[in-house]
């Protein structure tokens, strides 16, 4: 594999995906941790390009970006308030946590590894075509349009639900 | 197929009966009596069409039904289990109607289990393979327990649970007897229940089931489960327990149809199938050879006194039905033309005969609210289209010549003076005390003056009397030309007879 | 022509009770069943007349099989011969003229109807039993009279005596029938077949070998058949020992007591020993021939001590009857059949007779009730005896509150006396005397003849029985018609009778004078044969000689026995009319004493109770025991009550105890013998082991439910490290395996 | 840049994921740990999506899609159920709330 800006871009982004991600496990302001999972979004949308997903890229920055976060920080700020920024962890369970997600990361690239057919497929380097002509035909006319009615019902009912969850009782 | 749509029309009725809803009750009602209806209609139909050969096929059924054990669900009609559908049958909607207004509580539930036990009784009669033949005889016995133990009088738990043990412990006899049959019938892979097949195999010289000492014991253990029913003394004695705790239609159910239970499976299996055994019973020499026609004996006189004793009117009709059936046992035990013919109509009259009587005690004591015989007098006067109902029942239970109860009595006894003539002599006692209890009662509750509890006693309605119209009118025309009766089972009867006569005179 | 008009005769009846049941059942009534039911037994009476041109010598029985069994056959039928269509019009046209007659008896009971339509249902039951040509026929008819004579007994149901006696007929009557069946079944197991005529009866049978060996053994047992038959005649016709039920029918109104228990259904019982004539042998003759002169007798003495006047002529039927078994058994066929006919007009006339003056006194019963009972009480304290059921006779029908009603009654007075007159046998110009003579003629002829003891006896019974009749039917006459007036209230009210009550009476009366020509009857009933008596001096006669002149006097019905051996068998010319002779002899002496006994009879009736030379009172208190006896009816009643009845009710309520006591008991003992030990057994392993299992499982599964819970923290975080961390040592294990 | 270098990422983003929701004594917390799951996923659709199926082939980025929009709807519950849980046991500390504690 010869070293290429490409692959070079590509390696950046692998490694600013796996820090950031480990700052939103680690750090222990609950602010940070959401900036810190911003920065993780956008790592894994950078992957995306490099899989010649351009739509899904987009899709990623917009949605998780403009919208989770937004809504996760929403929720930071009105439970924790002023006081509980600070996130508690147990040693205990830290370790028997770290002892777990280790295990099983382990356990994945050991499979990931042992997998013979997985290996050797490299980027053929196959020209960018774009996709977005083509989702939008998949879903809105192809085979994918019921699923894609199914998800915006689901959209809608989640959407209505957390409304209802989230607001005071009127009775009170 | 029509019969066994007759036999499961009932089935279905309960279902339906079970989904309605349990408040509308004249619907309830309404729905049983059409699925009584329709058996009856069929048993109609089967009656004028039961001696036709190209119909023959609409009235049996033969399909595998539980192949390991080669069960089959054979059902199948000859001149005496169709006479008896027809009398299952004739008494299903008169039950129903007589349940109409005294039954207070639980009607869904008690017109459900009386459907139920109506496709019992069918499909016993009907049935023509041993094991099915078990399991209507057992499917009877449920319903008849929970009707009488729940619907019934002040010590119903106690009748019904004396009448669920007597039953019980005959049956289980049965089932030995049974399963004895059945592994003798042939090597393991060819072991048969079909009762025709059977009847075949038992007249086979060399068969296993045609072995004289076999079918001896075989005999016994079925006569033992049949006896209980029918009832015959010594088993005899749940039966008053069970009618006097009973409601009017069950009783009528149970002594119409329940006790011809028995005695029909006299005829079919322990008759038909085990020759050689019932004529070591009834060959007369000594005790055993008489033995028959000792019951017989014994349970018309036992049963005669014991009514003459009653003071309960319908512990007194109870034994009554006792005396009488012993008159079958008689008939039957006599093994000839005239005791069989007069035995077969009896259980049919005595079917009618009897339904009649305990739904007049029914209409007397919806009314009066008790049964002691001695607590009325001079209804007579009060009640003259009752009175006049009644005078035709015990007219015609006590034998009275004109009504249907006489042949029955006469020809069981004409046949078995021919074969037990003290005996036969002997019995006649039956027909002097059957007056004298009848009599005496007629004359304590209807005649002499009236009691002056009763001045404002209604007489009978016209439900009432729709259900007694009919019984009354069979018994009126059978007695007039029996030959209606007869004719339905003489080639069953002339085919049996042979071959118990030619049993018997082999033997001797 | 035959069988339509008997199916007229029998259907006509049926149908007028048939309108009144089936109306009844809706709970209406025929507006005038009265007139219905007469019309009917006046169309039937027509036919039964115009019958009489139908009658052949030789007649074959109309048979339709009834029931087939294979080999047996079961067949229902008419029989008309000249017996048959007597006994037709004697019932009908006693039945008429008690239905008109009735109209005006019955008029105003309040179950008016039903009298008519119970009426129309004996009379069809009766004509049935007489057409009938076969035993179960017969027998069919035979209970129904049975029934109808119940529910007529028992009409007046409210009065407690009405209802006894209706149970006590039907009960009695059964006994005799259980008897006749027993016969029946003999004959049925022996000839295979009930009916009587045509090929294949049992009169054809009975020569044949095949069926029946005329060996003594053979012969003993058709005697026992023979006595096992007329068995049911001793109850239907009240024959003692069973004969005590008659008196107390009388409960019944007085036109059925006319009807049924003096005219037909009594005589039934007359006409199927007639009918069986030709089953008899010498043995049954005799025993049928003892019970009728012993009932002649005895019923005649218990008829003396009577005040009850219905059950005066109860009693006179009862010893009638007997008068016609021992005709029959003593082989005079015709001759008792020519009483059965005599003797059913003028006791119906007698009946109804006494139905009229009933009638005359009845507006009086009510308020009159209570003192005569006081009256009758004082009067058995007079006597010192103890009556038992002395005070139970209605006022209105005590002789004792009678007398001088023949100038208030005429009518009836004139009626009852002809009739009176014929049933006392006093001589030629009353029917009576001939069929009473024929039969005390046929009695010393057949014991002159075959020289047996037992004859002369039953003619000396029957004799004095003779007297005693005349004597009881004066006594009867006297102490109502002449005289003064004994109760002169009474008597103020007493009235005749409507004419519709008068014309029956008129009819019967003009009956009673020999209408019924007794040559006529001579001519045309023959005796059947019998075939098993072979007496000795039969066994020699010649076939001679026809010549029995018919003018000699009256020795016809003593020689028509004769005339049948004659025409049987036999050679000598001369026995046979030796045996003609002693039959004609007989009967000349027979008239001549049954003349003397007749007068005397009547006139000691005058003397005691018109002239009143003799008090009976005193004769009573003189011969007390045999007083006693007969008032007491021989004790009969209270053996049966005492016994019988007693021992019957005591057997039931002991088996009725055996079964709830002995029977049930076991049965209830087994259950609790095994409820008792053998579930305790089980209770306890119940309770311990099974139980103890049970109990165990669930403390040991309570304990570690309490402590397994705490696993369920509730925090999410443990569930997922507990999930994931066995996910992943899942995955380990079987990458590991 | 074969499919075991995306695989190797998207495994080590699932593991911390793990840990966090493992680990962490924030309810919001937890939701991030979720989001990085969910992320390893979507970025696991798509490369085998642009690996192993043909080219033309672009259904796994269309799950992915899918994915996404599951996680918006999903993060959506769950803030409102925390907020509801915030003002039922005034914490969002999963510790803390217990009541289905056996």
């Amino acid at each position: 594999m010869e070293f290429t800006l490409k692959t070079f871009i590509f390696y950046g982004f692998a490694l600013l995906t796996i820090a950031s991600a480990l700052a939103v496990v680690t750090v222990r302001n609950i602010v940070h941790a959401a900036f810190a999972l911003m920065v993780t979004l956008f790592g894994v949308a950078g992957l995306y390009v490099f899989l010649q997903a351009d739509f899904l890229a987009a899709t990623q920055v917009i949605v998780y970006v403009g919208g989770i976060l937004v809504l996760i920080l929403f929720g930071v700020m009105m439970t924790s308030g002023r006081l509980e920024m600070r996130i508690h962890i147990e040693r205990g369970q830290l370790l028997l946590g770290g002892g777990i997600s280790l295990a099983l990361l382990m356990l994945l690239l050991t499979v990931i590894a042992n997998t013979p057919k997985w290996e050797n497929l490299t980027d053929d380097g196959t020209a960018f075509a774009p996709t977005t002509e083509r989702i939008g035909v998949l879903i809105l006319k192809e085979h994918f349009l019921l699923p894609f009615e199914v998800a915006s019902v689901l959209l809608l009912v989640a959407l209505i639900g957390a409304a209802l969850i989230s607001r005071k009782e009127v009775r009170e | 197929m029509l019969l066994s749509l007759m036999i499961f029309v009932p089935l279905l009725g309960m279902i339906v009966v079970l989904l309605l809803p349990r408040e509308s009750e004249e619907l309830i009602k309404r729905v049983a009596l059409v699925f009584t209806l329709i058996p009856l209609i069929l048993a109609v139909y089967l009656y004028m069409t039961y001696n036709q050969p190209d119909l023959e096929h609409l009235w049996k059924q033969d399909v595998p039904w539980i192949d390991t054990f080669n069960i089959q669900y054979h059902v199948g009609i000859d001149g005496l289990s169709a006479i008896l559908i027809l009398l299952t049958a004739l008494l299903g909607p008169i039950c129903v109607l007589a349940s109409w207004r005294n039954i207070e509580k639980g009607i869904k539930a008690y017109m459900a289990l009386f459907l139920l036990l109506e496709t019992g009784m069918l499909g016993f009669f009907a049935a023509l393979d041993l094991f099915l033949f078990f399991v209507f005889f057992e499917l009877t016995l449920l319903p008849m327990y929970f009707l009488i133990g729940v619907w019934g009088g002040p010590r119903r738990e106690y009748a019904a649970i004396k009448f669920f043990l007597y039953t019980l412990f005959g049956s289980v006899l049965m089932l030995v007897a049974i399963i004895a049959v059945y592994l003798n019938s042939g090597i393991p892979d060819d072991r048969t229940f079909d009762i025709p097949t059977l009847i075949t195999l038992a007249g086979t010289p060399g068969h296993a089931l045609a072995d004289p000492v076999f079918q001896r014991w075989i005999f016994a253990g079925f006569f033992i489960g049949f006896a209980v029913k029918v009832p015959i003394f010594p088993f005899h004695t749940w039966l008053p327990d069970a009618h006097v705790e009973a409601p009017t239609a069950i009783s009528v159910i149970l002594a119409g149809v329940l006790l011809k239970m028995g005695t029909y499976g006299l005829v079919r299996i322990n008759m038909d199938m085990l020759p050689e055994g019932m004529a070591f019973f009834t060959n007369g020499v000594g005790f055993i050879g008489n033995s028959l026609a000792l019951l017989g004996f014994i349970n018309i006189v036992y049963g005669s006194f014991c009514a003459l004793a009653q003071t309960d009117f319908k512990k007194l009709v109870a034994y009554s039905s006792i005396g009488h059936m012993g008159f079958v046992i008689l008939g039957l035990a006599a093994g000839n033309e005239t005791g069989v013919t007069g035995a077969i109509l009896q259980m049919f009259n005595h079917g009618v005969i009897s339904a009649m009587l305990f739904l007049l005690v029914g209409v007397l004591y919806d009314r009066a609210h008790h049964r002691e015989i001695d607590g009325f007098g001079g209804l007579g006067n009060r009640m003259p289209v009752y009175t006049g109902i009644t005078v035709l029942a015990f007219m015609a239970s006590l034998g009275l010549p004109g009504l249907s109860g006489f042949i029955g009595e006469a020809f069981s006894l004409l046949g078995a003076y021919e074969r037990f003539q003290t005996l036969a002599i002997l019995s006649t006692i039956g027909i002097v005390v059957g007056a004298a209890y009848f009599l005496w009662t007629l004359q304590r509750v209807f005649l002499g003056t009236l009691n002056p509890k009763y001045e404002e006693l209604p007489e009978i309605n016209r439900r009432e009397i729709l259900t007694l119209v009919p019984l009354g009118i069979l018994t009126i025309v059978l007695g007039i030309w029996p030959h209606f009766a007869i004719e339905m089972f003489s080639e069953t009867v002339t085919e049996l007879t042979t071959k118990i006569m030619g049993t018997l005179e082999a033997s001797l | 022509m035959v069988v339509p008009l008997i199916s007229i005769i029998l259907l006509c009846p049926l149908a007028a009770f048939a309108i009144f049941a089936l109306l009844g059942l809706a709970k209406r009534s025929f507006p005038r069943q009265d007139l219905l039911s007469t019309a009917a037994m006046l169309i039937a009476l027509g036919c039964s007349l115009y019958l009489l041109k139908e009658v052949v010598p030789k007649p074959e029985p109309h048979t339709v099989d009834w029931i087939s069994l294979g080999k047996i056959t079961f067949s229902m039928g008419f029989y008309l011969d000249i017996v048959t269509v007597i006994m037709l019009i004697v019932v009908t046209l006693v039945s008429s003229l008690v239905h008109i007659f009735s109209i005006g008896y019955m008029h105003g009971d309040p179950r008016y109807p039903r009298f008519f339509a119970y009426l129309s249902l004996f009379s069809f039951s009766m004509l049935f039993l007489v057409v009938s040509d076969n035993l179960l026929g017969i027998y069919i008819g035979w209970e129904l009279v049975g029934l109808c004579s119940y529910l007529l007994i028992g009409f007046w149901f409210e009065k407690d005596s009405a209802a006894n006696a209706c149970k006590k007929a039907f009960l009695t009557t059964r006994v005799g029938d259980v008897g006749m069946f027993i016969g029946m079944m003999m004959l049925f197991t022996r000839f295979d077949t009930l009916s009587l005529y045509g090929d294949n009866g049992i009169f054809t049978r009975i020569t044949n070998p095949e069926y029946l060996t005329a060996d003594a053994s053979g012969i003993f047992w058709l005697s026992i058949a023979g006595v096992l038959i007329f068995c049911g005649a001793i109850g239907k016709s009240a024959q003692v020992p069973l004969h005590t039920w008659l008196p107390d029918a009388m409960e019944g109104p007085t036109p059925v007591s006319a009807l049924i228990h003096a005219a037909t259904m009594v005589a039934a019982g007359v006409y199927l020993t007639a009918r069986m004539f030709p089953i008899l042998t010498p043995s049954s003759s005799l025993v049928i021939a003892y019970v009728g002169g012993i009932t002649a007798l005895v019923a005649a003495t218990i008829a003396i001590v009577r005040f009850d006047i219905k059950r005066v002529l109860a009693y006179s039927t009862v010893s009638q009857l007997g008068y016609m078994m021992l005709a029959i058994g003593a082989g005079s066929y015709v001759a008792g059949l020519f009483h059965l006919t005599t003797h059913a007009f003028f006791k119906a006339l007698l009946f109804l007779g006494s139905g009229s003056v009933i009638h005359a006194f009845h507006a009086m019963h009510a308020h009159h009730d209570e003192e005569h009972t006081d009256d009758n009480e004082h009067e058995h304290d007079n006597h010192g005896l103890v009556h038992a059921h002395g005070s139970e006779i209605p006022p209105d029908q005590d002789m004792r509150n009678m007398g001088g009603l023949r100038r208030k009654m005429p009518w009836t007075f004139g009626t009852m006396l002809v009739a009176t007159l014929s049933i006392s046998g006093v001589p030629f110009f009353f029917s009576g005397f001939w069929s009473k003579d024929a039969i005390l003629a046929g009695a010393l002829g057949k014991a002159m003849v075959s020289h047996s003891p037992h004859y002369y006896i039953l003619f000396g019974m029957a004799l004095i029985a003779a007297g005693i009749t005349a004597f009881y039917m004066f006594r009867l006459i006297f102490m109502t018609f002449f005289g003064e007036p004994r109760n002169q209230e009474m008597h103020d009210m007493a009235h005749e009778s409507p004419w519709v009550m008068v014309v029956p009476l008129l009819v019967l009366a003009v009956l009673s004078f020999p209408v019924v020509n007794p040559i006529w009857f001579n001519d045309y009933v023959k005796p059947p044969p019998q075939p098993h008596i072979h007496a000795p001096q039969h066994a020699q006669l010649g076939p001679d000689t026809k010549t029995g002149d018919a003018n000699s006097g009256f020795a016809f019905f003593g020689i028509s026995e004769a005339e049948a051996a004659e025409e049987e068998s036999g050679k000598n010319t001369e026995k046979a009319n030796d045996v003609y002779r002693i039959y004609k002899l007989s009967h000349n002496i027979a008239m001549v004493l049954s003349i003397c006994i007749a007068g005397l009879g009547i006139l000691l009736s005058w003397l005691f109770y018109h002239r009143r030379k003799f008090s009976a009172e005193s004769v009573a208190t003189t011969f007390r025991p045999v007083y006693n006896l007969f008032w007491n009816k021989y004790y009969f009643d209270e053996f049966y009550d005492g016994v019988l009845v007693a021992l019957t009710v005591w057997k039931s309520r002991l088996f009725a105890k055996f079964d709830l006591s002995i029977i049930d008991g076991i049965v209830n003992g087994v259950a609790t013998i095994t409820r008792q030990i053998f579930a305790a057994f089980i209770g306890f392993f119940d309770n311990r082991v099974v139980d103890g299992i049970v109990n165990r499982v669930a403390e040991v599964t309570w304990a570690a439910g309490g402590r397994i819970r705490r696993i369920q923290t509730g925090a999410i975080q443990t569930y997922l490290f507990v999930v994931l961390g066995g996910i992943v040592l899942i995955i380990l294990i079987f990458r590991a395996l | 840049m074969s499919l075991q270098h995306y695989l190797v990422i998207s495994a080590i983003l699932f593991s911390l994921g793990i840990f966090a929701v493992l680990t962490r004594k924030n309810a919001i917390s937890i939701l991030m740990g979720i989001e990085l799951i969910l992320n390893s996923c979507n970025l696991n659709f798509v490369a085998f999506s642009r690996f192993v199926t043909p080219p033309e082939n672009i259904d796994g980025q269309i799950i992915a899609i899918f994915g996404i929009v599951l996680a918006a709807a999903e993060a959506a519950v769950f803030l409102a159920i925390i907020l509801a849980i915030y003002r039922e046991f005034g914490s969002i500390r999963p510790d803390e709330v217990d009541t289905l504690k056996g």
